[in-house]
């Protein structure tokens, strides 16, 4: 058994210590290697259509490298550079409004047993499983009237509906597991509520709530059926800018819109993967 | 639950109270209609014209946002606004919400490219701005007694829109596969027999799907005159059971068998570009040549008409009854229909968009250089087009197959 | 140098029946550590957060240094809380933690350094600066904690049960850590803790509070030997308690009359007596004085130290904490003879 | 302040924005479906737009293939996430491979449709490969799965988009039941697939259900994928009621809504099985 064997057989397991164990964990890492692979595929042809154009069947490689969809992402007429930053705005705008609200309400939830709680969890997790269509199409008017719809400002309010819910039960989750003890003994060390919040409460929180706020603006920056009906097609995301290319049949410039309209995510992904793993060092140095 | 019941409500009383967001017009409708215009260009320095119009062709958006909007903004001191969108009827729904919503004054659109149904749902609901259109100084170069000018699938326009395009639908094949299309609908629908699983068309409500149905069936009624004027609901069921039946008769020669369809024009155009099918068609010609330079269509993609006609229509601009900036929008819509802008439209460089003057109006050189203007291989000529141009139904015929077509071919 | 005093301080929580501290009246005297002893859940908790401020009373009031405390948040009470789990906030250093206190109130960083370096040295951990929490051991963090406590140089000193997640021994050398660091500086301490022997072992003061009352206060041997009533003894462990009579220095038992060194308090309803008190002699032996009964062994419990013995002497039950070599003698069934000396009975109320 | 002031005050706005926005929009959207228009004054109850919703051709076909959808891709999503999740904590769980199963966590859903239309269509790039390989001469013999019947690219559309939402919520419930249980019941003679079936699977059930009906509910509202993969007929709810309230006829935009209110019931429907599932645990301790 290789070094690298015995190293993966890391999770405790009573039988760890047998060769056959070893070949399982390099199965394991095969078949998750290859479940990756199938996950990660439709971004291939993705990848290729952004620096390809007139790609026809049967070509399996494209037929000449072209950067003219990169051109046209790039250009101020595309309106593209102007939504990537109205994307930006909208899904900053959104985590930021979510977690002002969301993280107290997190706190209460996670830390505090009161009576109502079961209607007030319910009314969280309903924005996750009851669809948003019909709930945009109710606002629709009202937000007309407000001179909401059609605007940014009207888009990223309506985002709150999915977002408030992960930034709540993330900081939920993220309160379950804190001693609230530490802020009494911070009042009595001289700190005021507003040094307790920021020099104990927000650090030894931040690894959880940067992740509920990752989500939040995930769950805002990839929004489509809300933008798309409260925005009236006049707040162009990027899923709305991708959709339109794609029904125009400009498979280039929508592949690169597509990497585009990854990109944070990827960022947010590895950003939220080490803060993680600072924390659970923090946490585990020297063992607990 | 008293609580949530007060807060929701309490959200509606909250958009009750709020003014509709209004922003003072600085000139009331009437006096747009009759003012000089000079004074209307004074009023509309300094406006913003948020213009609405399909948003998925890169050289339709490069032309607006670009060339179009530096030119206004020199000379007129106008911002123009581009909001491009997916499929038009979301602007009619926009303009509806805020009719419903007690929008009066102060709405989202200023301005927005339209025709056929949306342009009738838009006018019969009164929320179209109109009277102006044949009073605007560029007027005089449109020859507003063509009927085709006159009227926009049937719906008399009435000076509530301004002719900006012309379009006319053509088929396109790629010339290395197919050397020689069918030249009639007839011939055309017995190569689909003979070529199994080599075509089909788009469903609707694509808007080029339509249209072909629609070229079936005038080809079942005999030709456009026999479905002219009026939706009558007798010729109509006459007509239909003939051409649903063509329709129906085809499907198992269809891609697929028929079993499903595109759902919109694109798919069509990448079954051709792929070889899944043998044909595609569009509205609008010039998006061939265009499809050929951006890499959507084979280098060797052909277009052409079927001898027995093809349908043609005219695209204009309209100004919602609401449109926060109505002066700033009929000093763009002026603009259009300038001899000058509409030669850079029509610059297949540019755009290649038909133009929707009467060259007969301009002085020579100016009508020269409108054909001098080059064409792509790709793209059908425009005199062969005109040649064989058929006039477009009026928009309730145009309701009535579409919903006939879902009912009985496309389920 | 400062007292606290706590006046009909009252807590009673939202949605609770009874109050969960009543009526509390307490002294802490200036510069004296004073322990607060009894079973979990009797409100000694609670009386902590209200005197930090972390709580608002019901009704009452405390007041430090001869300040009432009503409006004063819990920053400027100078009221230190150190709490069970040492509550060291893991994302700072060790400095950074015992810093904390004067950077909150903006002393200037190298004050800080250094007053923490002599804070750390008096806790014996120089060295450990910039060590996480989570790499501490258990007696090191509360070292920390307490260093932390210090060195905002605190009116008052709240330590809610310091001792009670540490290993036996570590206890010990925590509890004469606190005890010799109060000493040295003189701050006024409230320490808060259910272990009876903690509480008198290192106080100046111990109040008894059970079910939300100050049950008995006084000097921690007086509040041992002799405790006011008998829910006092039972807590003391005391559980040698006769239903008693009292005809003047006389208490009428089911075991007779007893002798008492001293008159009664008014309303004593029963006898108690330590169970070290009890004298115990061979059944035969001679019999001096009064006081005395017979009764049958019924159980030995070797604890090491002592050995717990139990008595039938129809028709109650007697403990005595007696000396391994008198146990050695002695088998369940054997006959002997209880003394209950005068002076070690002690009068309780209900 | 007292506690219960303190705890008002943090769940009011989470409370507030959720019943206003959330429970406002449904109940406005209800309203309209009956003719009830609070904005305009109107009032004159009907059952019109039901009769017309319910009534559109294909509309049960549609409400049948959506179910058959978020059946099938809720089913195949969970196995595959389950599974993700204890390949990866076999293979050892690597910080990259953790990070790659993820991914598509990020990827707006528009993103993951076009590129399953690109790979997985009949002139597609498997397709493709399929012609170089001799495997297939024309487009035509590429089997069908995009725009077809059983919608198999949608449902791989969110397959990909779901199985990483189920493997993270099924590896924070193993990490949460820790492997002590398994080990115990190893020691008392288990083998480690009856130590699964019996001890950690019954412990991470309730996440890895509620995490399935999340997905269950989602697929429901989700417009853009079944609109970049779904054949011309019958349409998936979303994409009909979204048709049906941007048509040019008036009357059918409460007749969109009720369409869309009937996915709004079976989310209902979704959320009390979730509260049914969540009884058990403390908080709910998952996020997407």
């Amino acid at each position: 058994m290789s070094a690298v064997d015995l190293a993966a057989t890391k999770p405790a397991d009573v039988a760890a210590r047998t060769g056959r164990t070893g070949i399982r964990a390099r199965t394991a890492r095969i078949a998750t290697g290859a479940l990756i692979a199938l996950l990660l595929l439709p971004f291939v042809p993705v990848l290729l259509w952004s620096v390809t154009r007139g790609w026809f069947y049967p070509a399996i490689l494209p037929p000449a490298l072209d950067l003219a969809a990169w051109g046209v992402v790039g250009s101020p007429e595309s309106g593209i550079p102007a939504a990537v930053l109205r994307s930006v705005g909208i899904a900053l705008g959104a985590t930021v409004l979510s977690m002002l609200i969301g993280v107290p309400a997190g706190r209460a939830l996670g830390l505090h047993a009161f009576p109502g709680r079961r209607w007030v969890e319910a009314l969280v997790l309903a924005p996750l499983v009851v669809p948003p269509l019909a709930v945009a199409m109710g606002l629709h008017a009202v937000f007309l009237r407000l001179g909401l719809a059609g605007t940014a400002t009207g888009v990223m309010i309506v985002h709150l509906i999915p977002t408030l819910p992960y930034v709540v039960l993330v900081s939920a989750s993220v309160f379950s597991r804190f001693d609230p003890r530490v802020e009494d003994q911070a009042r009595t060390l001289g700190a005021s509520r507003l040094q307790v919040l920021r020099h104990v409460t927000v650090p030894m929180l931040a690894p959880g709530l940067a992740v509920a706020a990752l989500f939040a603006f995930l769950v805002s920056w990839s929004q489509y059926g809300l933008t798309l009906l409260v925005g009236g097609g006049q707040v162009p995301t990027m899923p709305l800018i991708l959709n339109q290319y794609v029904t125009a049949g400009r498979s280039d410039v929508a592949a690169a819109i597509a990497l585009l309209t990854v990109l944070p995510g990827l960022v947010a992904l590895v950003l939220s993967a080490r803060i993680l793993a600072r924390a659970s060092r923090r946490d585990g140095e020297g063992g607990r | 639950m008293p609580i949530r019941f007060l807060l929701s409500t309490g959200l509606v009383a909250a958009a009750l109270a709020a003014p509709a967001a209004a922003e003072t017009v600085s000139l009331p409708d009437a006096a747009l209609t009759s003012a000089p215009f000079e004074t209307i260009t004074a009023a509309a320095r300094g406006q913003t014209v948020n213009f609405f119009l399909w948003g998925g062709d890169d050289r339709i958006n490069a032309y607006v946002a670009g060339p179009l909007a530096a030119t206004l903004k020199d000379r007129y001191g106008i911002t123009l606004n581009r909001i491009g969108v997916a499929d038009t009827a979301e602007v009619v729904n926009q303009v509806l919400s805020e009719k419903e919503a007690g929008i009066d004054a102060g709405g989202a659109v200023d301005l927005v490219w339209i025709n056929g149904e949306n342009f009738r749902t838009l006018k019969s609901g009164g929320l179209l701005l109109c009277g102006y259109a044949e009073g605007l100084p560029n007027a005089r170069h449109v020859d507003w007694t063509d009927p085709s000018i006159a009227n926009d699938f049937g719906t008399p326009v009435e000076g509530c829109e301004v002719p900006w395009s012309r379009a006319q639908f053509a088929m396109a094949y790629d010339s290395a596969r197919t050397p020689e299309p069918p030249a009639t609908l007839a011939a055309f629908l017995a190569w689909v027999k003979a070529n199994p699983g080599r075509f089909t068309y788009a469903a609707p409500p694509d808007f080029n799907g339509s249209a072909f149905i629609r070229h079936v069936f005038m080809y079942a009624a005999g030709g456009p005159e026999a479905l002219g004027g009026p939706f009558d609901q007798a010729r109509f069921d006459a007509v239909a059971e003939k051409a649903f039946g063509i329709l129906t008769d085809l499907e198992p020669f269809l891609w697929r068998e028929g079993a499903t369809y595109p759902t919109d024009i694109a798919q069509l155009n990448a079954l051709f570009a792929n070889s899944e099918v043998d044909f595609t068609f569009n509205y609008e010609p010039t998006v061939f040549g265009a499809g050929v330079e951006d890499g959507r269509f084979p280098p060797t993609t052909r277009s052409f008409a079927f001898d027995d006609g093809t349908l043609a229509n005219t695209s204009y601009v309209a100004i919602p009854f609401n449109a926060a900036h109505k002066a700033a929008a009929l000093v763009v819509a002026n603009h259009l229909i300038s001899p000058e802008e509409q030669l850079r439209k029509a610059d297949p460089a540019v755009w290649g968009m038909a133009t929707a003057l009467d060259l007969d109006t301009l002085p020579p050189d100016a009508a020269e250089a409108f054909r001098a203007l080059p064409r792509h291989p790709a793209v059908i000529d425009g005199e062969a087009l005109a040649d064989r141009a058929m006039p477009e139904l009026s928009a309730d015929w145009l309701d009535a197959i579409e919903a006939g077509w879902l009912r009985t071919v496309g389920r | 140098m400062t007292d606290v005093v706590l006046e009909g301080l009252t807590k009673t929580y939202a949605g609770a029946s009874a109050a969960a501290v009543a009526a509390v009246d307490l002294v802490l005297a200036s510069g004296t550590l004073t322990t607060l002893v009894g079973p979990s859940g009797c409100g000694k908790s609670t009386v902590l957060k209200l005197i930090a401020g972390l709580l608002p009373p019901s009704a009452g009031r405390v007041l430090i240094g001869g300040r009432s405390m009503a409006d004063v948040p819990p920053e400027r009470r100078g009221a230190v809380l150190m709490g069970q789990d040492h509550g060291l906030f893991p994302h700072m250093t060790v400095e950074a933690n015992v810093g904390f206190g004067l950077r909150m109130r903006g002393v200037d960083p190298a004050a800080i350094r250094r007053r923490a370096g002599e804070m750390l040295d008096l806790v014996r951990l120089s060295g450990f600066e910039t060590r996480r929490p989570s790499a501490l051991s258990g007696g090191q963090a509360q070292r920390v904690a307490l260093a932390r406590a210090l060195v905002v140089d605190p009116a008052v000193l709240l330590l809610d049960e310091p001792l009670s997640d540490l290993d036996p021994e570590l206890r010990l050398e925590m509890r004469d850590l606190i005890r010799s660091a109060q000493r040295a500086t003189g701050i006024t301490t409230l320490f808060v803790t259910h272990d009876r022997e903690e509480a008198v072992a290192v106080a100046d003061r111990t109040a008894v509070m059970l079910a939300g009352r100050i049950a008995q206060q006084g000097r921690p041997d007086a509040v041992f030997e002799r405790p006011a009533t008998r829910a006092v003894a039972a807590f003391f462990g005391i559980g040698n308690i006769l239903d008693a009579r009292f005809d003047g220095r006389t208490a009428v038992t089911a075991l007779g009359c007893l002798a008492l060194a001293a008159d009664p308090p008014p309303g004593a309803d029963a006898v108690v007596i330590r169970p070290e008190r009890i004298g115990v002699a061979a059944e035969g032996a001679a019999a001096s004085g009064g006081n005395r009964c017979a009764a049958t062994v019924v159980d030995l419990g070797y604890r090491g130290t002592h050995v717990v013995a139990t008595f039938r002497a129809d028709p109650v039950t007697l403990t005595a904490a007696i000396s391994s070599p008198i146990a050695a003698g002695l088998q369940p069934g054997d006959r002997v003879r209880l003394h209950l000396p005068a002076e070690a009975l002690h009068p309780v109320t209900d | 302040m007292t506690e219960r002031a303190r705890l008002v005050l943090m769940l009011a706005p989470t409370v507030a924005l959720l019943a206003g926005l959330f429970l406002g929009g449904l109940a406005l959207a209800a309203l309209r479906t009956v003719g009830i228009v609070p904005l305009a004054g109107r009032f004159d109850p009907t059952a019109e737009p039901w009769a017309r919703a319910l009534g559109a051709p294909d509309v049960l076909a549609s409400i049948g293939v959506t179910l058959w959808i978020a059946s099938a891709a809720t089913l195949v999503a969970t196995v595959l996430g389950l599974a993700a999740a204890l390949l990866l904590r076999r293979a050892g769980g690597g910080r990259l491979m953790t990070l790659l199963v993820q991914f598509n966590l990020t990827v707006p859903h528009v993103v993951t449709a076009v590129g399953l239309l690109w790979l997985l269509g009949q002139s597609g790039w498997i397709a493709r490969i399929g012609h170089g390989a001799g495997l297939i001469d024309r487009p035509a013999d590429f089997p069908v799965l995009v725009a077809d019947p059983a919608f198999v690219a949608v449902i791989l559309a969110y397959v990909a988009k779901e199985v990483p939402f189920v493997a993270v919520v099924t590896l924070a419930m193993l990490a949460a039941v820790g492997t002590g249980p398994a080990e115990t019941a190893r020691s008392l003679g288990a083998s480690r697939w009856q130590a699964f079936r019996h001890v950690t699977w019954p412990l991470i059930r309730p996440g890895v259900l509620a995490a399935a009906t999340v997905v269950f509910a989602f697929v429901l509202g989700t417009y853009e994928v079944p609109a970049v993969l779904g054949p011309s007929h019958p349409k998936a709810l979303p994409v009909l009621a979204y048709q049906m309230f941007t048509s040019n006829d008036l009357a059918d935009r409460p007749a969109a809504i009720a369409l869309s209110l009937v996915a709004a019931a079976i989310g209902v429907a979704c959320l009390m099985a979730v509260r049914r599932l969540m009884s058990g645990l403390p908080t709910l301790k998952v996020a997407r």
